[in-house]
């Protein structure tokens, strides 16, 4: 009885992935006219990387860090500066000229991604040292101040020939197909699953529910902590190496408090706790962000102008919407549950009884 | 760096340090109490910088002074009203989200109703005059700020530790359950405390911005960051650490700036954060407490 | 609990609506809507953001543009212009997506941006998709550098800078402070250019100082450039920062002349400045008073016009002036490539040549434009004023 | 076979342990041993410093004076220097030994497992999730191989002995419980067997029986002499309930403001004079 829902499930998740495969191997054949979407999903999908790095920490070790501008914007880097073709690079450095250890080093973006995860896991190796040592609201401030540190050291001056300072970096090499794109997300958050479902990510979340008892089953506090931080941090990295790959031009402004919230926002949004949910919230939050352009736009409705309706309406739309999830549904939309083939199948299922209950209960109220 | 100089930088950095102070006074408050980080309190001051500006476009300064401290005060209650009594009982992580909610939202209806471009402080006659001493240069507003800080710190000292609401702040921030046992309202203090942190940021808004000119939806973050710190480095829940801890700050930034390094102003903050709670993590003044297992 | 269930799958149906919404609109083919015959042109400009004000100005002179052109000939047919307009919200990974929005609109040519930073980032999407794009006011010179497609009708900031070098000496200015902000590649630009140039008139830069976005005290650093007193202080930066550095410097009793780039050329700085906006010097594209040629003349006259139906102050920006030359470049070169292919309308752009409200427009090798001149304005009574061309050999 | 035909196995010795918080002397120059096989008990009227003293123990408090042992090996030793020497108002004058210090989960691993006086347990993870984190540091495996799932035998070895640890304590037909949903004596259930997961010598046990009634009580009595006997423990415990600790203490240790008042067989302790007064003193509180 059990194998055979197991199979089952199998079976959909595998149409599911066919599914999903087929979309985009249509999309990549007509990339030219799906640009605007394939880049949207792109986006998603790399945000959904760094959502769920943020809920390996946030939801399942229960550490609430505000660092990952900053993390992410040491992968970009890291990935631009060891991917930008070298003969491009003097037009690149173009003020203060390129150092010269790493005027030739160039290396495929793979392997600049998997670089630019170590490089900030080992950045996030050295700060955990002090932070992780504070307790909640402590430590998201101070990570978030170590955010901005890393933002302000890479646009200091002094850095010009490494990190173009002030100027940015361009010539990034785009993916090569969007199969590359996806694979690479699909991959980084698969890794994460597997993470969180092993025996570490049952000590991670035993120290989210309490670390006195966790202590007591023998889990060294300050190792997991910086082990849950470290991995994080690697794959905010690996994500901020997606993003420079995706934008091919990166400038220090890009990482700021606001790149964190947005985060926040998507993982709030999903439930934090739910990596399914994260990923949900981060397809819908940056699709969202395009179709809610509209309120941005003036609208004229029979010949009359709607004044709401200007520059700057939306992003408070959104952010209502963040404070209304907040304060009246704080679990999310997936709380801290996991997608699953029967979830869905008892959600569909239970959708005709609840509109009757619901509507039985309205003219009981009535009566 | 010639005398004069020396004493022009003194100056700017006690100035600002003074209006760090009155909005880590703030932070320092509701912290005490709410074991809250309010994000939004910079933003609030943000606020009162744009209801300055439209209450001067109608009204003379002395009707319009009291009327922006009024409104701020009644935002930042409602804030609190809103945002944060709801989730009374939830997860500190909760509560800690709708505060960069409410800081993100404020920051998002201020460029939605007034632009993301600055718009320009009015100028209050008074306050502006510039005052020539020797080598240095400065308007009253730079004198101003640190003298009334102390005296404005003074009065919140008495209240507290001299009235009767200001004995049921203190026991509230001490133990919140056995205060509520005590008959103490604790809703009642907590808006009281709102109220008087509004207040604060509203008088560090006008002191701040007339010595800086002008407002833009983000001109609370950065500073609102700070002053956290400030209050933090001064200790939590103590008055004098926060005004000692904003002085410091103001004065450490002008340094910074001052010898070259303004690239790390921001950081400094966050090394000066870090470094006293690592090195004392309760603050200069703060009181020690221990978790119970 | 269970109607909590409910809210979240109708919010999660809304969303996924929203996520196809988004993605549905795709572009239709560029040959014919309803019998007529039409291009499309992408405006590719902020108007939300940091930039949001400049870009609108831009776009008001695109359009107007397109009003007073609405049409260019291919081979002989008639073929409607039709503006593609984008918001690129004055933010590089918001500018990818608008880009790419265009690129599946299937435009012919592009036109932005206002504000460096989002065209670098859009520059590369548009030469994948071949689409050639000219940049209006976009000063940086890495916007065309290594870039086939991107072309631009205004001059570039090694060229700003040495102007207003040239005018520091010209004046008699023989020490200089800069003023730049960090992590911003117009300001810092802009500032290296100067220091180069100054230098070497026979200059001095005595104090070079940064300043952090959003900061809002600059007394430390104007404290700092009054004790080395300078005969200029050179800060070009964001209008945001623009009143604060000037009223501030002012209150401090720095008399030195405070100059700037291109970007000052905007009312909020004289409104928020108030008084002590007197006297700045900054360097700009286009003056409504020195109309270049008979195009410039009746496109002052015009698009006041215009600009008081869309009820806006009747003071012509030189964005405006700079989005109308490109909007007519872009018209030309499509005419001349006889084409809405993008390949060949990059080709043929190389060899354009009109004649602008700016000046003349031709492009380099690199797709700037050739120009020579800059105007450079002051402030005087609260409002701009024409003080002088400079050119540089 | 009984325990008292051998010279006893030292398990735990505590030396001149004092634990001072500002002013405070909670626990003030407690020594005690606790042998192998034995079950002690501490008691003491509320705020004697028990449940402090255990802290000492686990490592979750630095002790400001003393040492601790643990099967022979000094695992917590510390003496009070410079501004902690001045202000020290312990009744035995420190004397400079080695100061030795160990986290609590280093502990854990030696062999010391302890339960909580108000319950900690993973609230909202399964009953097994529960069971199965405390056999984690024991496994051999890393972040890699755990991820990659290389570790595969490890993981099925960890599954099947957590299984069987709950099928033992009769937790299995909850395994898929959410721990904070049990009622309050299964939590204090699976708390022990949590302990038990971690495959210690010595447990400590705080108030097992707080909050039961009187036949709870009597099935936890016969409920820790089973596991003592079962998984070959020692058993150091604190409790209130008089019932429980004299039916099945082999000795008592008696604690009262910090300071050992009284040690012995539960006979000796029921007719000591200086308990029966601390525990008057404060009669009420002794009940609960």
């Amino acid at each position: 009885m059990k194998k055979k829902a197991i199979s089952k499930n199998k079976l959909y998740s595998l149409i599911a992935l066919l599914f999903v495969i087929g979309i985009l191997g249509m999309l990549q054949a007509n990339s030219a006219q799906y640009s605007y979407q394939i880049s949207i999903l792109e986006r998603s999908a790399i945000y959904a990387v760094v959502a769920v790095s943020m809920n390996l920490l946030t939801g399942f070790t229960g550490l609430f860090s505000l660092g990952q501008a900053g993390f992410m914007a040491i992968g970009a880097y890291t990935v631009a500066i060891l991917t930008i073709p070298a003969d491009t690079r003097a037009s690149v450095y173009y003020v203060d000229g390129i150092a010269p250890a790493i005027a030739n080093l160039q290396c495929p973006f793979w392997l600049a991604l998997i670089l630019a995860g170590l490089f900030s896991a080992a950045i996030a190796a050295i700060i955990g040292i002090p932070v992780l040592r504070l307790k909640s609201d402590y430590l998201a401030i101070a990570t978030l101040g170590f955010s901005e540190i890393i933002r302000a050291v890479i646009s200091a001056p002094q850095l010009n020939k490494i990190t173009n300072g002030s100027y940015g970096l361009k010539n990034i090499p785009a993916f090569p197909n969007l199969f590359v794109a996806f694979g690479l997300c699909g991959l980084c958050i698969l890794l994460m699953v597997l993470l969180i479902n092993s025996s570490y990510g049952r000590a991670f979340k035993a120290l989210r529910e309490d670390e006195v008892a966790a202590q007591a089953m023998g889990l060294n506090l300050f190792r997991y902590k910086e082990l849950a931080f470290v991995i994080s941090s690697f794959f905010t990295g690996v994500g901020g190496g997606l993003l420079a790959i995706y934008m091919r031009s990166i400038d220090s402004k890009t990482f700021s408090i606001n790149l964190t919230y947005d985060i926040l926002l998507i993982v709030v949004l999903g439930g934090i706790g739910s990596v399914t949910g994260s990923v949900i919230g981060a397809f819908l939050v940056t699709a969202g962000r395009e179709w809610l352009r509209f309120f941005d736009n003036p609208l004229t409705i029979g010949g009359i102008d709607i004044p709401l309706f200007r520059s700057g309406f939306r992003m408070v739309i959104f952010s209502i919407l963040l404070m209304a999830v907040v304060l009246f549904y704080r679990r999310g939309i997936m709380g801290s549950n996991e997608f699953s083939w029967e979830g869905l199948g008892r959600l569909i299922r239970s959708i005709p009884n609840k509109l009757k209950r619901k509507s039985k209960t309205q003219k009981g109220d009535n009566a | 760096m010639s005398l004069s100089t020396f004493f022009q930088q003194c100056l700017t950095g006690i100035s600002l340090g003074g209006a760090y102070a009155l909005i880590a006074i703030g932070y320092t408050l509701v912290y005490g109490i709410l074991r809250l980080i309010n994000f939004a309190h910079g933003d609030i001051f943000m606020m009162a910088g744009y209801f300055m500006i439209f209450a001067m476009a109608s009204f003379p300064w002395f009707i319009s002074i009291p009327l922006v401290l009024f409104i701020t005060v009644v935002l930042g209650v409602s804030i609190e009203r809103i945002a944060y009594r709801p989730l009374r009982s939830a997860p500190r992580m909760s509560v800690m989200i709708s505060a960069i909610g409410v800081s993100y939202l404020l920051q998002n209806l201020a460029t939605y109703l007034f632009t993301a471009l600055p718009k320009g402080y009015p100028e209050l006659p008074v306050l502006k005059k510039i005052y020539q001493i020797g080598g240095l240069s400065a308007s009253f507003v730079t004198f101003l700020t640190p003298v009334l800080t102390l005296i404005i710190v003074y009065a919140l000292m008495v209240l507290i530790n001299k009235t009767k609401i200001g004995m049921a702040m203190r026991a509230v921030s001490k133990d919140y359950d056995t205060a509520s046992l005590m008959g103490i309202k604790i809703n009642r203090i907590i808006t009281f405390t709102f109220a008087i942190g509004s207040l604060l940021a509203a008088v560090g808004s006008v002191l701040y911005f007339t010595d800086r000119m002008t407002v833009f939806p983000f001109s609370g973050s950065l500073p609102g960051l700070k002053c956290f710190v400030a209050a933090v480095f001064g200790g939590i829940g103590s008055i004098p650490g926060a005004v000692i801890g904003g002085f410091i700050l103001g004065l450490g930034e002008t340094a910074l700036v001052a010898t070259g390094y303004s690239t790390f102003s921001d950081a400094f903050t966050f090394v000066l954060l870090i470094a006293i709670l690592l090195i004392k993590p309760t603050g200069l003044f703060g009181e020690k407490t221990t978790d119970k297992v | 609990m269970k109607l909590k269930k409910v809210f979240a799958l109708t919010l999660a149906a809304c969303l996924s609506a929203t996520l196809i919404a988004g993605c549905s609109n795709s572009g239709s083919s560029g040959s014919s809507n309803n019998g007529e015959k039409v291009i499309r042109i992408g405006v590719f400009e902020p108007t939300t953001g940091e930039n949001g004000g400049g870009g609108f100005q831009e776009v008001l002179g695109v359009r107007y543009a397109n009003q007073v052109h609405p049409t260019v000939k291919i081979g002989g047919e008639e073929y409607k212009v039709e503006l593609v307009e984008v918001d690129n919200k004055s933010d590089k990974t918001e500018a990818v997506n608008a880009a790419q929005k265009l690129v599946s609109q299937k435009v012919s040519a592009v036109i932005g941006s206002y504000g460096s930073g989002v065209s670098i980032a859009a520059g590369q999407i548009f030469a994948d998709a071949k689409i050639p794009a000219i940049g209006a006011s976009c000063t940086n010179p890495q916007v065309t550098q290594g870039n086939e497609y991107y072309f631009r009708v205004c001059f570039l900031d090694p060229f700003q800078g040495t102007v207003m070098a040239n005018y520091a000496n010209d004046n008699g200015a023989k020490k200089a402070a800069i003023v730049t902000q960090l992590g911003d590649d117009y300001s810092s630009g802009l500032g290296s250019f100067f220091k180069t140039s100054f230098t070497k008139l026979g200059g001095t830069v005595v104090s070079e100082e940064q300043f952090q976005t959003n900061q809002t005290d600059f007394k430390a650093i104007l404290t700092n450039i009054k004790a080395q007193n300078p005969d200029i202080i050179f800060a070009p930066s964001s209008i945001t920062s623009a009143p604060l550095i000037i009223k501030q410097a002012r209150e401090l009793g720095i008399t030195a002349i405070i100059a700037a780039g291109d970007t000052w050329e905007n009312s909020t700085v004289i409104e928020n400045a108030g008084a002590s906006a007197d006297g700045i010097v900054l360097s700009t594209f286009f003056d409504e008073a020195k109309p270049a040629n008979d195009e410039a003349a009746s496109f002052i006259s015009g698009f006041k016009t215009y600009l008081k139906e869309q009820k806006q102050d009747e003071i012509i920006p030189a964005v405006s002036a700079l989005g109308y030359d490109a909007y007519l470049s872009a018209c030309k070169a499509i005419e001349t490539a006889g084409s809405a292919d993008g390949e060949k309308i990059k080709d043929a752009l190389k060899g354009v040549s009109i004649e602008g409200v700016t000046g003349n427009i031709s492009f380099d090798e690199n797709g700037d434009a050739k120009k020579d001149m800059a105007f450079i304005k002051t402030v005087e009574n609260g409002k701009f004023k024409f003080l002088t061309t400079t050119s540089v050999k | 076979m009984s325990a008292e035909a051998k010279t006893p196995i030292n398990v735990l010795h505590m030396e001149d342990v004092t634990m001072q918080f500002g002013g405070v002397v909670a626990v003030n120059g407690l020594s005690l041993d606790v042998n192998e096989g034995e079950i002690v008990a501490l008691i003491g009227p509320n705020g004697a410093g028990k449940t402090t003293a255990f802290n000492c123990v686990t490592g979750i408090y630095e002790p400001t004076f003393g040492k601790v042992d643990f099967m022979g090996e000094t695992i917590l030793s510390n003496t009070p220097k410079g501004k902690a020497e001045k202000t020290y108002l312990g009744e035995v004058t420190p004397r400079p030994i080695p100061v030795i210090r160990n986290t609590p989960d280093k502990i854990t691993q030696k062999g010391v497992a302890r339960t909580f006086q108000n319950i900690r347990l993973f609230g909202q993870l399964t009953v097994f999730d529960n069971v199965l984190i405390a056999k984690h540091m024991r496994a051999k495996q890393n972040v890699l191989s755990a991820t990659l799932r290389f570790n595969h035998k490890e993981e099925e070895r960890m599954r099947s002995e957590a299984m069987a640890l709950l099928e033992e304590q009769n937790l299995l037909h909850l395994k898929d419980e959410i721990a904070a949903s049990l009622p309050y004596g299964l939590q204090r259930r699976l708390e022990i067997a949590r302990a038990l997961a971690t495959e210690p010598k010595l447990l400590l046990l705080d108030e097992p029986a707080a909050g039961m009634n009187p036949q709870e009580t009597q099935e936890l009595t016969d409920f820790i002499k089973q596991i003592r006997d079962t998984y070959h423990l020692t058993v150091f415990m604190i409790e209130h309930h008089m019932d429980l600790v004299m039916q099945i203490s082999d000795r008592i240790y008696v604690l009262d403001f910090g300071k050992l008042i009284a040690q012995g067989t539960p006979e000796e302790i029921q007719n000591n004079e200086r308990v029966i007064e601390a525990y008057l003193g404060v009669s009420d509180d002794a009940e609960d």
